[in-house]
């Protein structure tokens, strides 16, 4: 609607069978704003995100990206419309190895007349992943080895590293730093400070209340699978224990009591 | 009036003008509804598919039998309807109950007539105190394939044709393109030889395609097969092809549902028709030209 | 309001909407495809009004046409016999290729066993071995049928767990071994004249009993034994399924195992239907039964379906080919229409499972 | 002390311990198999010292039985042009079962239009249009297979990718599809005597041209272009690939459309090498199509493997073929000893890659 | 060798290839000690899991389980001997429901004499299931869903429940809480405590210092494959930056410095 949201949804709601994954989730979130959502598990914080980037059809609900609704019928369109996301899941391709994976879906080429067949720029693409690589401070001795071989955390680095290569209307991270060591936490935590310098937008999902704290402007809190809170911790209102309480649904924020358990 | 037919398999040449010899015939009789199955080769389905037609009601069944050896099986499936052997003799061809009755050729004759034929070529030759050759098997589960290579087997048996030896013999499946690997094979070892024999036309073609294409002169060679296919034929009339063996297709084909209508209205008929296999040299292929 | 009866609190969950089981899409595709035929009767002329399924005769004691009823099943149910163990293959994720050779295989051994010594007063003509042998009792080429086959199996299961073979190559490879083993037994030649009580395996509507006999079983142990469900876990993930301690080598042989010696069943029941054995026979088995198994909803990467699902697809196929015979659809179209239907029928469910969704 | 010149740091990466190329192992497999033909020229006795591949009738101008090496390669290069394609479409984790009976289909169609009006003066027998497709350019035939190979993959595509057929049934499907209308096209009828610009297509050494210049070319594309790195990662991870935003849909419908061109070509030159087209042809082409992917390495679940492997898969049964015949294998045993071999190889394929890790 | 020792390693070594993955593994815990490791991300952790569990098979080296050298051909083997493990990559089969696979391999049964045929006791596995989830505080809407269809939490809480529902001699978790919220960690915290009570021995991987300092005897630092610190957080020398800077290299444990890069 109003072209000053980045990202806004309406009632956007996914029913997985019987299970209520998502409902009802009234979201927005303006220009060059950092915005985390936390929840416990299974509250919907993925959910919510394959809804926005058209990873799955939605049950109902809409949404708005720049103020313009978007119906996205894959995920391809949604990067096209500018989102770049980080899956929970990863999304990595195993046989293929680090710098297939990080420019999967957008390798660079030489000869591009040829279509579909146009060639693959092998030494171009290395060295770009290796500078991507060195952002996230992982260490990853051979980088042709293919992606079934790394360690959990080199895996959630090439996905980072993936998605900071590419610039973006909006960045979304879902749990970026779960497995990832006190060094590389580190160095994404600053990825992310360099887009905020940036003005580029960010969703975070994060179950790390330092890390939200020191990283975002506002927090979203999800519950069984609708919104219960929406925090702007820097207006310094707001303790971890409070986000804690909103989590586990000692709390309702007022706007949302209609909705309350 | 209502009649079914079930093949053996409908991508076999011969039997494919069989077919279409009937369907034409079938559609020059007034009142009858003629329709034709598919068994692939499959003895379960073609029992099934005899079930199938009783299930529907058809008046006659026309069988060209999978496997010979399950005539019984066949005749049971049939129960009252009335049912028609055609091409292939059923092993219970002497216990066929009165509403059933068989239109064939007997396939002893068919490998015998051009084995013993080229034997004779060989000799008139004068070749007749050692010749070596090859001999392709059709598909070495197939009745008629086992059948002509016993046959010729039987033939270099004889007294007349001991002077006749198989250096291998192999399966080509029918097949002209598999018959011009095998003989693009044999030829590899080098080793001279006299004749080559094969269970149907196909893999006689393939044979002398392979021959050819490595140079040799198709006079020195004696090629044997059966069917008398056109595709042969003309091969014959290009003086590469020497000898094979013709089956008559229309008379089989008429003669089974001629018998199928009078069995249907329950007139008497000759319960065995044997149609006769006829040799074919250069000499007669202009007869044949367009018979099969 | 949350019905949490089988959960641990969390969500709603809205117990009425609960998955609509799988093998419902496959039945009403079977419904659909007898409704047609029974359409086409009506419509087309020259049926004269004819009907599929009911009886036009005007009986009293059944307003069904028992005989189309009969072959829809009987006509499947060899191929269905095997499709019952090739399920529980593809339930782990493999894959059987040699059930079609190797019906052709045990037909020709078992009946070697099951001859009688006098065809009509003569000695029998196709005799395999000498008087030894003849008017053995029934239980002996059964026996010998099911060993072969669970030796056959036994190799197929030991390439693909302890050689890492993948199942395709390792019982391709069988394809032909076996091939080979029918047509070197005789060299070609048929093994004909059963004993009775051989006969009585396949006579009748026996292979329907068998079948469905054999599917109530293993729909039984698929879905309530520990056999049942390491198959599943092993074809779901196999590192995950050898990760909690399942002898994921061990089982697989024994999947295999079943297979073949089910396989090895359905040839003995096909050489006693058919009176006769032959190195030719079951051509393409594998590959129908296969296809049972994939229309009844069996992924093809493990994991998933069910035997009802099999025995669904199975009827599938059993009506499309009496359809064919009955709206006298010429041969020639009969593989063309029966490519398409099978695809339709796979489509309509995949459609229904995505809207549940 | 760690080489990391392709790497961000990290552990010891110790070169020289680099991944041996799978190839390999099959190009070992087929040296071994060759040099045991080879013995068993010199210790069977009925062969006289005969030898597999090097000539002993001792010319000067080559030390190879080259009539032999020709014929290893001719009587695999048909089947392995079909299995560049199959390739392809196993690397997206799919299987393509309607490249046999498409062989069939495509070769009566293309020889439909390749007929000559004059065969040794006589009209032609075999003619199935009227004089207007009579001695018709070669290219119109060549385009008519294509365009029909184009259509056939277009669909197996679409079923596979828009409705999510299982690639299993979907080409099944276009398996019957595909035998249907090669019987329809002439009812059965063989379709013959093609011009001689047509004849030059299979002739002599040329599908042999036509295999190894396919597979450079493919190999080629697999390994550098966009269209190749996409087709590996669809069938490495599908769900990721369309994560990635990789149109997979699309994708996959081209890889299907190229695999059936590349089996309608494989019926043009069979067609032309045999100068027939026959209903039957191509029977059990799209096993061994498969069956030369899989053993030259490539996996069924997708992701894993190279044309080059194919290629040596294509060699492995060759020369099994040859090696049958040059040891004068009974026909009987031949289905059984290519089973063997066929899983020896892969075995020994298995061992070596289990050795390296 | 010792039977003081619940596991001792010596010179456990893996080399993927040319990567050398571990390298030299001494490792020594007593009955009833929790010990964590840590370490960067790729730094052999999960290597060194997968060693002892029997996973893989290692390149070279020993392992004694209570003093007893054991050779362990697959995880079964290793789970007969008394080692429960929670792996990184969980270890789930997708199509199988919550209980299904909380009993993978130990299913409770009914009519055992029918040997692999044997039934199984649905409803007993379900209300065992409840508890064992109870003991996580996770919440998942349907356990006859099938795990494909849980979030990241849900399933990484049932891979734990799978552990801690059986009991063992050795409990080892591969970073356990990675995927976790606030209420699930504290929650499988307490289940480590528990076991510490019970006097069960545990080794835990986790990339989160408080976590560790919370729980944990003693902490084994890798690098680069290699052991390079083994400090007892106990005694209270050593502070989360004293860790840190082992993890990164800047210190390195004196009885390890002959092998230090
Ligand atoms: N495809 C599906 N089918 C059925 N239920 C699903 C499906 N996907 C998710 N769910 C359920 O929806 C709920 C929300 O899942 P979601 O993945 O959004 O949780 P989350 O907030 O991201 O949790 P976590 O922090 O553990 O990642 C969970 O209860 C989950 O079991
Ligand atoms: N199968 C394999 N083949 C080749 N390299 C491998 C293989 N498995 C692991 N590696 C490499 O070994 C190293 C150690 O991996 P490991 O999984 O043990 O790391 P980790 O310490 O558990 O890291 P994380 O904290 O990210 O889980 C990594 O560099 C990884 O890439
Ligand atoms: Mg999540
Ligand atoms: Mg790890």
């Amino acid at each position: 609607m109003s072209e000053e949201y980045v990202l806004e949804t309406q009632d956007l709601t996914k029913h997985y069978g019987g299970v209520h994954a998502l409902e009802g989730a009234n979201f927005k979130m303006r220009k060059g704003e950092h915005v985390a959502i936390m929840g416990d598990n299974g509250a919907g914080k993925s959910t919510f995100v394959r809804q926005i980037t058209g990873v799955e059809q939605r049950t109902r609900g809409k949404v708005w990206l720049y103020g313009e609704e978007v119906n996205f019928a894959g995920p391809l369109d949604a990067r096209e419309a500018g989102i770049e996301t980080v899956f929970q899941t990863l999304a990595l391709a195993d046989d293929l190895d680090v710098p297939d994976n990080l420019f999967l879906g957008r390798e660079i080429t030489k000869f591009d007349w040829l279509g579909p067949f146009r060639m693959l720029d092998y030494k171009a693409m290395r060295e770009a992943t290796i500078e991507g690589l060195n952002r996230t401070a992982v260490k990853i001795p051979n980088i042709r080895n293919s992606i079934r071989n790394m360690s959990g955390g080199q895996r959630q680095c090439v996905a980072i590293a993936r998605t900071a290569t590419f610039h973006s209307r909006l960045t979304i991270m879902d749990e970026p730093t779960a497995a990832l060591g006190v060094q590389e936490t580190a160095q994404v935590e600053n990825i992310v400070r360099t887009l905020k310098e940036a003005g580029e937008p960010l969703i975070l999902i994060s179950h790390n209340m330092r890390q939200v704290f020191d990283l975002v402007d506002r927090i979203v809190v999800f519950r069984r699978g609708r919104m219960c809170a929406d925090l702007d911790i820097k207006s310094g209102d707001y303790t971890g224990e409070d986000v804690v309480s909103y989590i586990t649904g000692a709390k309702t924020g007022e706007e949302f009591m209609e909705h309350a358990l | 009036l209502e009649i079914g037919a079930t093949f053996s398999r409908f991508d076999d040449n011969w039997l494919t003008v069989l077919r279409n010899g009937m369907v034409e015939y079938a559609e020059s009789i007034d009142g009858l509804t003629y329709q034709q199955e598919d068994a692939s080769d499959d003895l379960a389905k073609q029992i099934d598919q005899v079930t199938n037609f009783v299930a529907q009601g058809v008046d006659a069944i026309i069988v060209n039998i999978v496997d010979t050896s399950a005539g019984a099986a066949i005749t049971a499936a049939a129960g009252d309807t009335p049912l028609v052997f055609v091409n292939r003799e059923p092993d219970n061809v002497n216990e066929l109950p009165p509403t059933q009755a068989f239109v064939a050729s007997n396939e002893i004759e068919s490998g015998t007539l051009s084995a013993f034929e080229v034997c004779k070529n060989l000799r008139a030759e004068g070749k007749g105190n050692g010749a070596r050759g090859y001999l392709m098997n059709g598909q070495l589960s197939n009745q008629a394939a086992v059948q002509r290579s016993k046959d010729v087997h039987d033939v270099i048996g004889m007294d007349m044709c001991n002077f006749m030896e198989i250096i291998d013999e192999a399966p080509a499946n029918w097949s002209r393109d598999e018959a011009q690997d095998l003989m693009t094979n044999w030829m590899s070892s080098g080793e001279p030889f006299d004749f080559v024999l094969a269970n149907n036309d196909e893999m006689a073609i393939g044979a002398i395609q392979a021959m050819k294409a490595a140079g040799m002169d198709m006079a020195d060679v004696q090629v044997g097969g059966v069917d008398a296919s056109q595709d042969a034929l003309l091969v014959m009339a290009a003086g590469d092809y020497d000898v094979t063996v013709f089956q008559d297709s229309v008379g089989q084909g008429t003669g089974s549902i001629d018998a199928a209508i009078k069995l249907a209205n329950g007139e008497k008929v000759d319960t065995k028709v044997y149609i006769p296999f006829v040799l074919v040299t250069p000499d007669n292929m202009n007869d044949f030209l367009d018979k099969n | 309001m949350a019905d949490t009866s089988h959960g641990t609190g969390g969500l709603v969950f809205d117990k009425s909407k609960r998955s609509w089981p799988n093998e419902l899409n496959i039945a009403l595709a079977l419904i659909i495809i007898i409704a047609i035929f029974e359409i086409l009767g009506q419509v087309l002329p020259y049926m004269n009004g004819q009907s599929f399924l009911f009886d036009t005769r005007d009986r009293f004691d059944s307003v069904f046409n028992e005989a189309r009823l009969k072959i829809i099943i009987l006509q499947v149910a060899i191929i269905g016999i095997i499709a019952i163990g090739v399920t529980q293959v593809i339930l782990t994720a493999g894959i059987d290729l040699s059930s079609g050779p190797l019906v052709a295989a045990t037909a020709m051994i078992a009946m070697s066993f099951a001859q009688t010594e006098l065809v009509n007063g003569n000695p029998n003509p196709k005799a395999v071995f000498g008087p030894w042998a003849m008017d053995l009792p029934v239980i002996i080429p059964v026996l010998a049928g099911l060993a072969f086959g669970a030796m056959i199996g036994a190799i197929n299961g030991t390439f693909v767990a302890y050689f890492r073979i993948p199942p395709f190559i390792a019982t391709l490879g069988m394809f032909l071994g076996c091939r080979g083993i029918a047509l070197w037994w005789t060299s070609g030649n048929p093994v004909s004249f059963p004993t009775e009580s051989y006969s009585f395996i396949g006579s009748g509507m026996m292979p329907v009993v068998w079948f469905l006999a054999l599917a109530a079983i293993f729909h039984f142990i698929l879905r309530y034994t520990v056999y049942g469900k390491h198959t599943y876990a092993i074809g779901s993930n196999e590192e995950a399924a050898r990760m909690s301690g399942i002898n994921v080598k061990r089982h697989k042989v024994m999947v295999y195992m079943i297979a073949s010696m089910l396989a090895a069943f359905a040839g003995i029941v096909l050489s006693s239907k058919a009176s006769t054995a032959q190195a030719g026979m079951g051509e393409f088995y594998e590959l129908f039964a296969i296809a049972m198994a994939v229309i009844g909803g069996i992924s093809l990467t493990g994991g998933r379906g069910s035997i009802i699902g099999t025995v669904l697809g199975a009827m599938v196929l059993g009506v499309i080919r009496s359809g064919f015979t009955y709206v006298k659809l010429d041969g020639s179209y009969q593989l063309m229409a029966m490519g398409s239907i099978i695809i339709a029928a796979v489509i309509l469910d995949q459609y229904r499972q995505r809207n549940r969704a």
